[in-house]
């Protein structure tokens, strides 16, 4: 298998297999929260696919250079962490001068998404993930292309997601099932038809 | 034969059998009728007579009040005895004079001209004016304002619409099979005045007699042509035939001068001949009283504004207590709370229904099985505009096609959850105008 | 200018005041968690092949292995190496120990992410401890004919794992001189 | 506003798994046993605490705008160090805690309650509330593991507690298991109050 | 000591490269941070700042919005509800509320009242049976509605489901009650009835015409089923101390400017279709001999002369005019009137 | 004039198809019924029971919902015995009784009655009921099917002919044929490392070629179609199904879009990719993948269910392709030796989305 298959293994790990709202669980706050109309959902999951991309490359070298260099790992968290916050600080700062209407759609999602486990956790899981041949461990560009799929990924569940809450607006859900309780239950249907993407072997 | 036909449309069971077979026959005068201001699309005409006016049968009893309007005539002779509110055929009160007779009938002149065709197009035009005709069928627009249309629009095509595909109504039918030769003469006059080369004929497949004897009428006459249609509703309605007849499709929100087309009743083709001929207002029509439940089913020529009560009474009543009356045709005709509505110049029936026709089933929540989708012939989404007015999803409503809705009721009529497309459809309408209003 | 070295600044403070507390704490910790890791694998290692000296290598193929060499005779008494492979939802790594003729020595799950009461049954001795004295040709699962008697349920982990096995072994086995002398 | 009503609107009134929606990640992640969910608890409690002290302390010294970086900076540290020690000290539930440790520093509560509460309340004011909301995140986070633990391998902490007949319903400990048990049980609470 | 400094001295070298990293990143980061908010300043509505800073800053997106900022622009500028923040809790909404200023006093606060008493489901007179849609909107558009009265509540409760607040409610016959305490005078409910019988009412008013009928009083009577038609008499309008009622289209109405809420129009309406919340409540006016120093000032804005007396001398009130108005009441310089 | 009471108005149209929906939903229970009669005759009185149950737990689940909920109760609309009959449809005849009951209980409750009830659900509550039976007691669910009554052998009957053969040959390969179903035989086969063991078990004959061609024999296309292998309940004859799809479609009940760009993308990509290494490209090749497994229940009776597809035109093909292209995913590199289920569920996930994306423009209205 090439590059190009590696790459596509990647992608649909990221996106089906391995997705990260169904099957690890990571940045549910924005998935339930950001799905109730479908345009704010677009503009969420494509910054969210910016941000993983951009913090998945940078906390790369952060990590290679600086934490394993000097045998720093246990400060991992902090460093991630803190260069993610300033980088999309930054990133917003710039977006909101420069391009407004891109920030009108796309900008204002940003904070939302600092405190958003899957950015972090792309950078995190990145510095210990394997391809599929379960040895080499990425590299540069595998980082940062994982970030971009894993964003892809949470961006498909996000826009499923948003798209079934506006049908469910127009529905006659219990009482006691409207809300939460019920984007949950779907979250959680969600999550098992993602169950057919499990075991394959490509 | 392959039958043209447009794409969508349902096969609702046609009913016509119950007055399919009566031959047109006369109303006798009856005791009063009420002229309504509000026959046609556009402005209200206004009256020219006070009550205790003595009016003659044809003599002009309302002016148009704008260019889109209608005058309007006295269809009996006798007195006026109100001018008010009164139920209009579509359910509401609406404005009308009422005449009450004095039993004479006598009438304004009406001269025989037989050189009528060597009249040029504005002359025309100005006896169709003059007479007072709407479309008959059922919309109403002013015929003389359909027939001017702008210069920058050409028409090229003249399409008879004698498709009758509402069930129960055998009005026009009755008309193609006993005056042929003047709805021939009709169409000749609308492709005149408005300079058309080809003549259509669209006719449903299930009036095989009608199809017939046009089509050897017009045999000799290249212009001219009889296009047998597929039995489908809503066969009939204007883009739809258009499509049908000639491959044309009217754009959204456009009319059919659009694609050089005029389309007219059969119905009003016999009133515009008479119109241009004897000068005769348009003061009566041809209307269907039909229904399982009426003891004679006829097709009645009757004078504009005689009461429904009237015309069923002549027919012998009803076998059984009366559940809905419908002005109109059942899929898209207005029950009425009464009787007493009086017929307009659009009136092409009157249908019964006993009490348990009457009778609809609960509405269900959406199954979404997409039979109102599939047959919807402006290729809308019925289920989802209704539940977006549902919802107060204006927006959402807009975006499934509220606007472009023809209100042809196939939705309703196959939606096994029974649910109100139309009316949910109509109340989105409503909505949306207070909304451009409130812009 | 002022404005912003004092934003720099007490950023910089924060980060170096917690940075040196985590430091310290580091100091303390990171022993205990170096012996416990090392001692976890030395024990895996130990427990497939006791009383041996390690020595660690490189495949051709990138895998690392340890060569096991009697630290009396230095005959070489085994090979210990990490295999991997995607299961049914995690990649599942298996510590391998095969004797100089390349017999199963045992195994240990290292790490998986398999589903609880299917997949991850596969830590359970009764899953691992088969493997003991299997020959490469027989590392296949029951259903692929092999004698790998597969986790109920969970063929897919059971396949992966003897997958993985045979071609870890494979590798090391395919080494132009696997315990050589460089 | 008491120290007794800081302590104790965490548990019911303002919830933050039940009432506010907050930290879902973990909540679902780790809750597929009681012993893990009271151990991501304990760990975000002690987080919470810490944070809350050193941000109420900290408040009036810090510019707005890297506001977030400074409390990120100290969640951050916190959160490394238990991080560490439980990695030295308890190293089976560090393991399976796994990922969600670290992603401490983004659970929302966290940030949250220092930018809600400690960034505008006193030390003691702060350290009721930190109390009060991780010991609601404690709870919760038992109460949903409690639930699938049971249904989804028959065990409470561990121990067999159904019958040996029971086949547990694998799905409560997999991820769809995990949204439609929280799904319930809000559906339920809902329900409850409605009662009310 | 020595050994002591050795230590420390150790543990800073470990320490020492830590913080240096950290640090600088830290450093690296405030500064570039720092210059950025400078160099691409936007310049937004103060309030949204303002409410940003009350806000959590969670960025959790609870509210649905696009985290704190987006919240906080939307309640700004898009008109957003002020209690969706979920970390913030009813403190923050309250603070927030009180930065836009949203806490109407309580002195003019209006409320919806529906103009009409019949349309419940016990008392209406139909016109025909209705098969449709069950909202009012639909209904109304089918033959002119089915209720016989062309004015009045058709009773499939489009003002219930627009209301928000779960302030409208149906009472015993089947017609709307709004609850006062719940209604928030939105306005959704007036905009939804489609025979428009809603409006919104001073609180403090408390006579209110329960009819919408513009048909002839014959007519009017003919129709109504709750037998409380307004049929433009005009008797109220006469009795109206302060001409507070006109009549238009045989129809009452009240101008809330000038009604002084005293109940008298309800006393002569032979139809009874004014209703008078306060009737049975109201009291007399009584003026302290102590304290009256006979400035005469009620005396002239009681609008029914109840009030008497010279110039610098004690007023009386005669109770048997006085209708409990309580106009005099807030004038007297002296508070010397009470409502007894 | 006799009028006695009022009129009444209500909006047009004013006369309606007699289709309703209990008359819609009883006709989809009639056109399962030849496949329940098969079912029944392969398997005995067992698989009957396991499906009544199904349908039956259902039924009084969906009642005992809407009274807590307080709402009309409407079972005898149908759906709930639909949805019960489906879910059982979807279990294997060797199945615990307990299997459909729990089934259609989770089906009728977190499926169906949460969401509001029929016409509210998003995703299909049979399959939805099964994939949770599949995630929850996934060795059940696999594990332990029954033969078709009266033969010898169960899973492929026609094999019986090669297997005789298989047994002295490669014994493995003999019990993999004489104990699985014929996708399972079919994803075992692109196993290569069982390829290769049982062809070296042969000595060196190309076994694993020949089994796999006789799946695409006529022979055992026949005993597909009529039903003589082994399977779940309700997929046991794609005769019986055709038949039942017949009448769906005749009735109108179904829309042919589904169904054929379903069945027509397996066809093509079967075609294409539904071989194993090494085997000859058979022109049965897409039979054997359409008329095994559940695809042809799946594409005619779950992939049509109203509520959960998309409305329009253009979105029903794309939902069709879509379900084909995953299900022959599934079925050649998928955890599963069968992904109809799992398809259709994450097609149904995508429905809105494809609704939105797809709305039609109207009659007349140019495309932008
Ligand atoms: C759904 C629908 C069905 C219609 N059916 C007929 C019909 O059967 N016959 C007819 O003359 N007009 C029918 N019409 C009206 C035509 O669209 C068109 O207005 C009419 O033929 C124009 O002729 P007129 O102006 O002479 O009435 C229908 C309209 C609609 C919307
Ligand atoms: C929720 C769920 C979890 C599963 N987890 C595993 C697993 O961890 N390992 C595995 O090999 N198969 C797993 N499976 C796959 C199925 O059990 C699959 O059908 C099985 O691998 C077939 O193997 P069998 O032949 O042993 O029954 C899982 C399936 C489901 C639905
Ligand atoms: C098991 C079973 C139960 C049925 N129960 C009903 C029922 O309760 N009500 C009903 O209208 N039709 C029921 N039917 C369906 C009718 O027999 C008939 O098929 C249906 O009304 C459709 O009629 P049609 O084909 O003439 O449209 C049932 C069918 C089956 C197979
Ligand atoms: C053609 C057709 C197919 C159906 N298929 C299913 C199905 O696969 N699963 C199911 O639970 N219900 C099915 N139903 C029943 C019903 O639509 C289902 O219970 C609704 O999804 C519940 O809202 C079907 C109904 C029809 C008319
Ligand atoms: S949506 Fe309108 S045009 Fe389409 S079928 Fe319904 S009524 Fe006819
Ligand atoms: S026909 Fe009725 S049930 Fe079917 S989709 Fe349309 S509105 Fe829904
Ligand atoms: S809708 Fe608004 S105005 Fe009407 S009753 Fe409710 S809160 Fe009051
Ligand atoms: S909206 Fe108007 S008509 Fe409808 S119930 Fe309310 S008050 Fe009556
Ligand atoms: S806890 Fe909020 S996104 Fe993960």
């Amino acid at each position: 298998m090439g590059y190009l298959g590696e790459i596509f293994v990647m992608a649909m790990t990221a996106i089906f297999i391995q997705n990260f709202v169904l099957a690890r669980f990571l940045g549910l706050c924005p998935y339930l929260g950001v799905s109730k109309k479908l345009d704010s959902a677009l503009g969420m999951g494509l910054a969210v696919i910016f941000v993983m991309t951009l913090a998945s490359a940078i906390t790369f070298l952060i990590n290679k250079y600086l934490l394993i260099r000097y045998d720093l790992l246990y400060l991992q968290t902090i460093a991630f962490i803190l260069t993610i916050a300033a980088l999309v600080q930054f990133v917003e700062m710039v977006i909101q001068k420069n391009a407004p209407a891109l920030y009108n759609s796309l900008g204002v999602f940003l904070p939302l998404i600092t405190t958003n486990c899957a950015v972090l956790g792309v950078a995190i899981l990145n510095t210990t993930a394997f391809r599929s041949d379960g040895v080499t461990a990425y590299n540069f560009l595998d980082s940062v292309l994982n970030g971009f799929f894993s964003g892809v990924g949470f961006t498909v569940v996000l826009l499923a997601m948003a798209g079934l809450r506006m049908r469910l607006e127009k529905s006659e859900i219990p009482k006691s099932m409207q809300g939460m309780p019920i984007a949950l239950i779907i979250a959680g249907i969600m999550a098992l038809a993602f169950y057919g993407f499990m075991g394959w072997k490509i | 034969m392959r039958l043209k036909t447009f794409p969508g449309g349902i096969h609702p069971h046609d009913e016509k059998h119950y007055s399919a077979s009566a031959p047109i026959s006369i109303m006798p005068t009856p005791p009063r009728v009420i002229v309504h201001l509000s026959q046609h699309i556009g402005a209200v005409s206004s009256p020219t007579v006070k009550v205790g006016d003595t009016v003659l049968k044809g003599q002009v009893v309302a002016e148009p009040a704008g260019f889109v309007s209608l005058v309007q005539h006295a269809s009996i002779s006798g007195k006026v005895t109100k001018i008010a509110k009164f139920l209009h055929p579509t359910g509401i009160m609406s404005m009308g004079v009422e005449i009450t007779s004095d039993g004479q009938n006598l009438s304004v002149d009406m001269p025989d001209d037989p050189d009528f065709m060597s009249l040029d197009a504005a002359a025309l035009k100005a006896r169709v004016s003059a007479a007072g005709i709407c479309g008959m069928g059922g919309a109403g627009f002013p015929t003389h304002v359909k027939l001017s249309p702008p210069e920058d629009k050409p028409i090229d095509t003249v399409i008879l619409n004698g498709v009758e595909c509402e069930p129960f109504l055998t009005s026009d039918y009755r008309l193609l099979v006993e005056r042929a030769d003047d709805i021939l003469h009709g169409l000749r006059l609308i492709m005149k005045i408005v300079s058309a080369k080809k003549g259509f004929i669209g006719i449903e497949a299930n009036k095989p007699d009608a199809i017939e004897l046009l089509q050897k009428l017009t045999a000799k006459e290249k212009d001219l042509a009889v296009v047998p249609l597929k039995l489908q509703y809503p066969q009939g309605a204007e883009k739809q035939l258009i499509f049908a007849a000639t491959g044309r499709k009217v754009p959204a929100g456009g009319l059919p001068m659009a694609v050089g087309v005029v389309v007219q009743n059969v119905a009003t083709a016999v009133a515009i001949y008479e119109a241009v001929r004897y000068q005769k207002p348009l003061i009566e029509r041809v209307i269907s009283v039909t229904g399982s439940i009426v003891n004679k089913p006829m097709n009645l020529l009757a004078p504009i504004g005689t009461l429904y009560s009237d015309l069923l009474e002549h027919c012998g009543g009803v076998s059984a207590p009366i559940g809905k009356a419908i002005s109109g045709g059942p899929m898209m005709g207005f029950a009425l709370p009464a009787l007493d509505a009086a017929m307009t110049k659009g009136s092409s029936g009157l249908v019964l229904f006993d009490e348990k026709a009457a009778k609809s089933m609960q509405e269900h929540t959406c199954l979404r099985c997409a039979r109102c989708v599939d047959i919807c012939p402006m290729n809308l989404l019925p289920s989802m505009i209704a539940s977006a007015v549902k919802y107060k999803d204006l927006e959402m409503a807009v975006k499934a096609g509220l606007n472009d809705c023809i209100k042809c009721g196939s939705c309703a009529y196959v939606c096994p959850a029974q649910i109100r497309l139309v009316q949910w459809i109509d109340t989105g309408k409503i909505r949306y105008a207070e909304a451009m209003r409130n812009k | 200018m002022k404005y912003y070295l004092k934003l720099g600044l007490i950023l910089f403070i924060f980060c170096a005041v917690a940075s040196g507390i985590l430091a310290y704490i580091n100091t303390l910790t990171a022993p205990v968690i170096a012996e416990r890791k090392a001692l976890a694998e030395i024990q895996a290692r130990e427990a497939l092949i006791p009383n041996a000296e390690f020595e660690e290598k490189e495949s051709d193929q990138g895998l690392t292995y340890y060569l096991a060499k009697d630290p009396e005779t230095d005959e070489i008494l085994g090979y210990t190496f990490i295999a991997a492979d995607l299961g049914y939802s995690s990649t599942v790594q298996t510590m391998v120990g095969v004797d100089s003729e390349f017999k199963v020595l045992g195994v240990q799950i290292i790490d998986q992410g398999e589903t609880p009461g299917l997949g991850a049954n596969c830590t359970l001795p009764i899953f691992t401890n088969q493997f003991s004295g299997m020959t490469l040709e027989e590392i296949y699962v029951d259903k692929d004919g092999g004698v790998v008697v597969s986790l109920s349920g969970a063929t897919i982990t059971s396949r992966c794992i003897a997958n993985s096995l045979r071609e870890g072994i494979i590798d090391v086995k395919d080494e132009p001189n696997p315990g050589g002398e460089q | 506003m008491n120290f007794a009503k800081e302590l104790t609107k965490g548990l019911i009134k303002d919830n933050p798994i039940f009432v506010l929606v907050l930290g879902m990640c973990p909540t679902l992640a780790v809750t597929t046993s009681v012993i893990n969910a009271l151990g991501m608890g304990f760990a975000a409690t002690f987080v919470l605490l810490c944070s809350n002290i050193i941000i109420s302390l900290i408040k009036n010294i810090t510019p707005s705008k890297i506001r977030i970086p400074v409390y990120i900076v100290v969640i951050a540290a916190f959160v490394s160090i238990v991080d560490m020690v439980m990695a030295a000290y308890l190293p089976a539930l560090h393991k399976s805690l796994g990922l969600f440790i670290p992603l401490i520093v983004v659970n929302c509560i966290i940030l949250g309650r220092a930018e809600a509460f400690a960034s505008k309340n006193n030390v003691v004011m702060s350290i009721a509330d930190a109390l009060g909301m991780g010991l609601g995140f404690t709870l919760s986070l038992s109460l949903v593991g409690t639930v699938r633990e049971i249904v989804g391998a028959g065990t409470w902490l561990g121990m067999r507690v159904t019958p040996l007949t029971y086949d547990p319903a694998l799905i409560a400990i997999l991820a769809p298991g995990a949204f439609i048990t929280l799904g319930f049980l809000m559906a339920l609470m809902n329900m409850l109050k409605e009662k009310k | 000591m020595i050994f002591i400094l050795l230590e420390t001295a150790s543990i800073l070298s470990t320490i020492g490269l830590p913080v240096l990293i950290i640090g600088a990143l830290g450093l690296i980061f405030g500064l570039i941070l720092a210059i950025a908010s400078k160099l691409f300043e936007v310049k937004i509505d103060p309030r949204v700042e303002e409410i940003l800073s009350v806000l959590p800053g969670a960025n959790c997106g609870a509210c649905g919005k696009a985290g704190c900022a987006g919240y906080a622009a939307m309640i700004v500028n898009g008109g957003e509800a002020v209690n969706k923040c979920a970390p913030g809790g009813p403190d923050v909404a309250a603070q927030i509320a009180q930065i836009m200023g949203i806490e109407a006093g309580a002195m003019n606060r209006k409320v919806a009242v529906i103009h009409c008493s019949s349309g419940g489901y016990k008392n209406t007179n139909w016109k025909y049976s209705y098969d449709g849609v069950q909202t009012c909107k639909s209904a109304n558009s089918l033959a002119g509605g089915p209720n016989a009265c062309a004015w009045g509540c058709l009773g499939l409760n489009d003002c219930l489901a627009a209301c928000q607040f779960d302030a409208i409610s149906i009472d015993t016959n089947g017609m709307r009650l709004i609850d006062f305490d719940k209604c928030t005078a939105c306005g959704a409910c007036v905009k939804a009835c489609p025979r428009d019988l809603i409006d919104l009412v001073p609180l403090t008013r408390n006579v209110y015409i329960k009819c919408s009928s513009q048909d002839k009083g014959g007519e009017a009577r003919a129709v109504c089923g709750s037998t409380h038609p307004c049929i433009g008499c005009g008797l109220c309008s006469k009795e109206c101390p302060v001409d507070a009622i006109t009549i238009e289209n045989n129809l009452a109405h009240i101008d809330y400017d000038k009604c002084i809420n005293c109940g008298l129009c309800a006393t002569v309406c032979p139809t009874k279709a004014i209703l008078d919340l306060l009737v049975g409540t109201r009291q007399k006016a009584e003026i302290d001999p102590e304290s009256c120093i006979g400035c005469t000032i009620c005396a002239k804005v009681c609008p029914v002369s109840a009030i008497s007396g010279e110039i610098k001398k004690l007023h009386t009130v005669d109770k048997s005019k006085c209708i409990g108005c309580e106009q005099c009441v807030p004038k007297c310089p002296k508070k010397a009137i009470e409502m007894v | 004039m006799n009028i006695k009471d009022k009129l009444t108005v209500s909006a047009a149209p004013h006369v309606h198809d007699k289709t309703t929906v209990k008359n819609v939903m009883w006709n989809v229970v009639l056109a399962l019924v030849p496949a329940l009669i098969f079912a029944t005759y392969y398997w005995g009185i067992r698989a009957l029971l396991l499906s009544l149950t199904g349908a039956v737990t259902a039924v009084v689940c969906e009642a005992l919902i809407q009274k807590l909920r307080k709402v009309p109760i409407t079972v005898h609309d149908g759906s709930a015995f639909l949805t019960g009959l489906l879910l059982a449809f979807n279990i294997h005849a060797g199945a615990p009784i307990w299997l459909p009951v729990i089934g259609a209980a989770f089906a009728i409750t977190v499926g169906k009655q949460v969401f509001g009830g029929l016409g509210n659900n998003p995703v299909n509550p049979a399959l939805l009921g099964r994939v949770f039976l599949m995630a929850s007691w996934p060795t059940q669910m696999t594990a332990g099917w029954v033969a078709v009554k009266d033969s010898a052998i169960s899973g492929l009957n026609d094999l019986t002919r090669i297997a005789t053969d298989l047994q002295s040959l490669s014994p493995k390969a003999y019990e993999l044929v004489t104990s699985a179903t014929p996708l399972k035989v079919a994803q075992t086969l692109r196993d290569s490392s069982f390829v290769a063991d049982i062809n070296a078990q042969a000595g060196g004959l190309n076994l694993s070629g020949r089994i796999f061609s006789s799946l695409t024999e006529m022979e055992t296309l026949k005993s597909l179609f009529w039903g003589n292998i082994g399977g779940c309940i309700g997929e046991v004859s794609a005769f019986a199904l055709l038949l039942g799809a017949a009448y769906l479609l005749y009735k109108n009940i179904i829309e042919w879009r589904i169904p054929l760009f379903y069945i027509g993308t397996v066809f093509v990509f079967s075609f294409l990719f539904g071989g194993i290494p090494g085997s000859e490209i058979s022109m049965m090749l897409p039979f054997f993948h359409i008329f095994s497994g559940g695809l042809m229940l799946g594409a005619f009776f779950m992939a049509t269910d109203y509520t959960t597809t998309p409305l329009t035109k253009k979105g029903r093909i794309i939902f069709g392709i879509g379900c084909g292209l995953l299900t022959i995913i599934i079925r050649l590199v998928g955890g599963y030796p069968e992904g109809v289920s799992y398809s259709i569920l994450f097609m149904n996930v995508m429905t809105p989305l494809i609704d939105m994306l797809t709305r039609p423009k109207a009659f007349g209205r140019v495309k932008k």
